[in-house]
């Protein structure tokens, strides 16, 4: 293809931040199709969306450091844990590691230049800001801030008198974004793996996208239809959910858990593909279980469609559907458990270097250890009976959705940071940050877990005396958790301009995208990468003797 | 520039046309299996009647995939793929029916 | 570097400037698509399943009021065009544009006749107060209630469906009479067809979900 | 928290089993990794070993915690097990749940706000829901079972001690879900039956606001909730918003009373929100009338 030399140049060398003549500003991104400017587009809207969230969830946390209400009432709390929910399921988790990350990242560990469909990405961004749009919009128009809890439930979402079809219809369109994407992202992995680069020659990262994508595929238009009919049911009365018309609430149940349970494999699975191209990386030794690790991501893809009955051991399900789905449940543990257990051994015999994206994924370990340790109450059913629907499920819940995907995204974050802006953000500041969210993360959330198994139900605005103790705590952890956020958010936005220059490859690490210069030029590569050898082979890294400037913390 | 060549690997042959005679023929018979259904409906309504339906629906469909679809010719990953998107939604019904029939 | 050439780089990439084409990543895209609206319709599937399993006698007894002929010959309309579609799509890969153009004209207007017949059913169902949110459907027993509420949802998805495709088949239609789509670039023309084979195979469902239940 | 049902103590051996086992494995997860940092850092051990893996240790930790969740699901079907099992011959109760308050009505007809209950006795629970759904949860007993809309669930518990237990409602139902309190009161059997048999007439205008969740949205002491306060609302002049949007003042007297509550959507009092069921088919004529009479007297 015969091409004007300079422009090859220009997007051979460089760095795809610079301006382009005539395509600067705002303009320039708004338009764009290149996969790392669309990634850093999703990055300032999500983010934007998490301290939106955030700012809720520490309202909500306020309002119940005592019992009776401290300053917002039963309805206004409502609604903010229901726009909590929201925004920080739909606008901000599930499509988050894939869009921010994925994008930037995938095309880069691949060798390729772009993602399969470079304008359906650009696509799926206006997509999910459309949803967006709308999903804030509905706080504002006739009816109200929604007030049923992010599920949705029938028949309450159908009765109620708030914004609910503004917001249902909202989460439609961005499950379409979400789709899209996930086309995108297999058909590139499919289709655009560098020469020599086999299916078992992807960084695990790219493995967990992929199983990501497809859950996004199949388990997506699922919920897409049934928000649809929840909004006629709401317009029209068609009568699916509705009891008085000989309609099925728990049918609205199954079709929404058909999606949403799948889909924390969403949120959970790129997660686990960052801790396995942290781990290798700071241990300088291949990671164990290669295999193992991304045939268990496949399986949690797999298993994850066929349990999510255990949301609903409660609703008067038949009892035979309850154990078959009980048993089911209990089958994702073995995934995820031999996962973990990979990555310890990776760490065993090792040559270990304790930095910032290292700290991150320890303590993703541990606090996704925990999420999912007590998942496995919830999944036996003498025990889920008494703790479904209280403080406990909040509590396992934020341990695997925030301590498993989001600490997972800022590990993510801190790793390839400097690979992303080419610059280093302020290492101590970084660890400071650290150190507050684990703090604040567990005094916050732990205390959740004694509460529920005391008895305390969720979505209580107000309660009784013998649970305060505990929610005292729980707050003050609120506290620590969002000053370390906000530490951690100054020190990268900073670093964007004030970071030392980072260098090429600053962590030693082994995939492709550090192979390239920091920032990437526009077509990612300057010579088209050959693969000779595996995602995570050291040779040539302990060959150099590669010691970075930045000395161990 | 010269990667970018190296993508196009396989993925541009000439596509493999089938004769327009096959496709009329598929078509005949789509149309007969639709006349089978609809007359057993007509004349044998009930468990007959469905039966045939349940019987020559998915052949039908099965027809219109892999010839007018191309499936039949495609790579093995397409048939692969499919059959993962059809089997997981049987999953999704046979669990659901878990709850439904043993209420 | 001009600015032309920037411009011309950015907006070439997944086009046909410095990138690649590669017909087979499109085609893997597109059946990903089709899997994503199998689901889409799958969602409905498992409702009527449920619903049917619940209460067979009510479906069976509404299921009378629809008007079968239509429905069989809308079924007849549909696999017909099915036929045009991969017909126009294979006389392309022959080089054979006039009759490529032809044959999706057909299609196109065997679509239009769908929706005739389509409407005509819906509008009589409509005046008899069959349709949802009315006193009549209300009144009806549960069953049959929940039975119209799928037949209108069902079809409509799938009209909706119908209408995307004559959208999708007008824009391609002008694309190869253009010879932008042409016999060494017919995958838009091919992904169209897969896409209206699809709403063909899911009509081949709804005939003896609704049609034929009686 | 002591369990005060007959088969908490099998709901509580899962737990300790499941959580014990949780809590060795996150110590044993977080010493080994905490130990490898330590052991491995780059100072000390500059040389990684490159290990690509095991077959026999994936086969290991495959197949042992297979096994574990495997008992896991036993010990916790073995608990539900029994909570499915309602035994023959139970006390029926039906709960009936509504936005927020709950009714709870025997055998006999009687009725009651609070779940009174025989210790040593089986009760049988039949939970019905009139409006959304409510989730009838008793944390003492270890007992959790929706209320559904449109269908009975059913479920079943038996007290072993004499006390008052915390039921609350666990499935958000809209803005008094936390208000949705009640207890179960668990009493010596002989006492039980006295309580049961005890006929005290027709309930009082006092009894009927409780029993028919009045209370759970109209104070009797002059704060607004959900609904206006009885407290002094007779007599008001009040404007009241008609299903058409239109506005009228009206004098709440005795036939304004009946009209809202059988027919509360007819004329809402502006700055409330349409959401008081219709209680024409809940209460008689004598009910109403015992309402009407109690609500005049609270000045």
């Amino acid at each position: 293809m015969a091409a004007p030399s300079s422009v090859a140049a220009f997007g051979t060398t460089g760095s795809y931040l610079d301006t382009f003549p005539g395509r600067r500003g705002l303009w320039g991104w708004l338009t764009t199709v290149d996969h790392k400017k669309i990634g850093l587009m999703y990055a300032a809207a999500m983010f934007t969306f998490f301290l939106v969230g955030m700012a809720l969830g520490f309202l909500i946390r306020l309002e119940l450091l005592q019992p009776g209400t401290q300053f917002i009432g039963p309805k206004t709390y409502n609604s903010v844990f229901t726009l909590h929910g929201v925004i920080m399921i739909f606008l901000f988790i599930v499509p988050g590691i894939p869009a921010i990350l994925g994008n930037f990242i995938l095309p880069l560990q691949l060798g390729a230049e772009d993602v399969a469909f470079p304008r359906l990405n650009l696509l799926s961004w206006y997509v999910y800001m459309v949803g967006a749009v709308m999903a804030l919009a509905s706080l504002f128009i006739s009816g109200g801030p929604i007030d049923t809890g992010w599920t949705f439930y029938a028949p309450y979402a159908v009765n109620t008198q708030t914004n609910v079809s503004w917001a249902v219809l909202a989460a439609f369109v961005l499950g379409f974004s979400s789709i899209l994407t996930g086309m995108n992202f297999i058909t590139t992995i499919h289709r655009l793996r560098a020469p020599g680069m086999g299916f078992f020659g992807m960084p695990l990262f790219c493995w967990g996208l992929y199983a990501t994508s497809w859950i996004q595929i199949i388990a997506t238009p699922v919920v897409g239809i049934t928000l649809v009919l929840l909004f006629l049911e709401r317009t029209l009365g068609i009568g699916f959910f509705d009891p008085s018309r000989g309609g099925d609430p728990i049918l609205y149940q199954h079709l929404f858990w058909i999606y949403s349970h799948p889909v924390v494999y969403v949120m959970i699975l790129p997660a686990m593909g960052i801790i396995s191209e942290i781990l290798p990386t700071f241990a300088r030794r291949t990671i164990f279980g290669y295999k193992a690790i991304a045939m268990s991501s496949m399986a949690i893809a797999v298993v994850g469609y066929l349990v999510w009955g255990h949301h609903m051991f409660t609703v008067g399900m038949s009892d035979t559907a309850r154990w078959i789905f009980s048993i089911l449940t209990f089958f994702v543990a073995v995934p995820t458990g031999v996962k973990v257990f990979n990555w310890m051994a990776t760490l065993y015999r090792g040559s270990i270097e304790v930095r910032v994206p290292l700290l991150y994924a320890l303590g993703w370990v541990f606090l996704f250890s925990i999420g999912g340790l007590t998942g496995l109450a919830n999944g036996a059913l003498a025990t889920d009976i008494h703790i479904h629907d209280t403080a406990y499920i909040v509590g396992h819940f934020h341990y695997t959705m925030f301590g498993g995907a989001v600490i997972g995204m800022f590990a993510g974050l801190h790793f390839w940071f400097p690979k992303i802006y080419g610059r280093m953000y302020d290492e101590k500041r970084a660890t400071w940050a650290w150190g507050l969210i684990m703090v604040g993360f567990n005094t916050l959330y732990f205390p959740m877990l004694i509460l529920g198994i005391m008895g305390m139900p969720r979505r209580y605005q107000d309660y009784l005396p013998q649970f305060s103790f505990w929610h005292m705590v729980s707050t003050i952890g609120s506290w620590i958790l969002v000053a370390g956020i906000l530490l951690m958010f100054f020190n990268l936005l900073r670093a964007i301009r004030h970071g030392k220059i980072a260098g090429d490859n600053p962590w030693g690490a082994t995939t492709l995208e550090w192979k390239t210069s920091s920032p990437p030029p526009l077509l990612n590569f300057a010579q088209a990468p050959v693969v000779t050898t595996g995602p995570y082979d050291f040779t040539e890294i302990l060959a150099k003797g590669h010691d970075p400037e930045a000395k161990s913390l | 520039m010269n990667h970018s060549h190296s993508m196009t690997h396989g993925g541009n042959a000439r596509p493999h046309v089938l004769p327009d005679g096959l496709f009329v023929g598929i078509w005949v018979g789509l149309l007969l299996l639709t006349a089978a259904t609809v007359s057993a409906s007509v004349f044998f309504p009930g468990k007959i009647g469905i039966l045939v339906a349940v019987l020559v629906t998915p052949a039908k469909a099965a027809l219109i995939l892999m010839y007018f679809m191309h499936l039949k010719y495609e790579k093995p990953a397409f048939v692969a793929m499919f059959l993962v998107a059809v089997g997981i939604l049987a999953i999704f019904m046979g669990l659901t029916f878990f709850d439904y029939l043993h209420r | 570097m001009s600015a032309d050439h920037a411009h011309a780089l950015e907006a070439g990439r997944g086009n046909d400037l410095p990138v690649h084409r590669d017909d087979e990543g499109s085609k893997t895209g597109m059946w990903l698509f089709l899997f994503t609206e199998l689901l889409l319709f799958g969602g409905l599937f498992l409702i009527y399943a449920v619903y049917r399993s619940m209460d067979g006698a009510a479906f069976h007894h509404a299921a009378e009021e629809l008007n079968r002929t239509l429905g069989v010959t809308n079924t007849v309309v549909l696999l017909t065009s099915s036929l045009t579609m991969v017909l126009s799509v294979s006389a392309l890969q022959r080089g054979n544009r006039s009759r490529s153009l032809a044959m999706l004209t057909a299609t196109f207007l065997l679509s239009c006749c769908f929706l005739v017949i389509k409407y005509f059913e819906w509008s009589a169902k409509y005046h008899h107060g069959i349709f949802p949110g009315t006193e009549h459907i209300h009144a009806l027993p549960a069953g049959e209630g929940l039975f119209f509420s799928l037949y209108f949802m069902m079809t409509g998805l799938h009209g909706i469906h119908v209408v995307i495709g004559m959208i999708a088949m007008a824009i391609v239609f002008a694309k190869v009479r253009s010879g932008s789509i042409n016999q060494d670039r017919h995958g838009a023309l091919e992904y169209v067809g897969l896409y209206w084979h699809l709403v063909d195979l899911i009509w081949v469902f709804l005939l003896p979900l609704f049609y034929l239940t009686n | 928290m002591n369990g005060a049902s007959s088969y908490s103590g099998l709901v509580d051996r899962a737990f300790i089993f499941i959580l014990g086992t949780s809590i060795l494995l996150l110590i044993a997860v977080t010493a080994v990794m905490i130990f490898f940092i330590v052991r491995y850092r780059r100072s000390k051990n500059p040389n990684p070993a490159q290990i690509e893996g095991s077959t026999t240790l994936e086969t290991i930790w495959t197949v042992l915690p297979t096994i574990l969740v495997l008992v896991m699901f036993y010990y916790g079907w073995a608990g539900f097990k029994v909570m499915r099992d309602i035994p023959d011959g139970a006390m029926q109760v039906t709960v009936k749940a509504q936005m927020w308050s709950w009714l709870f009505e025997y055998e006999n007809g009687k009725q009651s706000a609070e779940l009174i209950v025989p210790t040593g006795r089986p009760v049988a629970l039949n939970l019905t829901s009139s409006d959304v759904i409510h989730s009838f949860f008793v944390p003492a007993f270890r007992l959790k079972e929706d209320c559904m809309p449109g269908r009975t669930n059913h479920a079943w518990f038996e007290s072993i001690r004499d006390g008052e237990y915390d039921l609350l409602c666990a499935e958000y139902c809209g803005d008094l879900h936390s208000a949705m309190l009640s207890k179960v009161v668990s009493v010596p059997a002989d006492s039980f039956d006295a309580w049961l048999g005890l006929d005290a007439g027709p309930p009082t205008g006092r009894q009927l606001l409780t029993l028919r969740g009045c209370v759970a949205c109209h104070t009797l002491d002059g704060k607004d909730l959900v609904g206006p306060s009885f407290k002094g609302v007779f007599g008001k002049t009040e404007t009241v918003v008609l299903p058409d949007g239109t506005e009228r003042q009206v004098t709440i007297d005795e036939e304004y009373l009946r009209r809202a509550i059988l027919e509360p959507k007819a004329e809402i009092v502006k700055g409330y929100k349409d959401q008081m069921p219709e209680q024409r088919d809940l209460v008689t004529d004598e009910e109403v009338d015992a309402l009407i009479k109690f609500i005049k007297g609270l000045q």
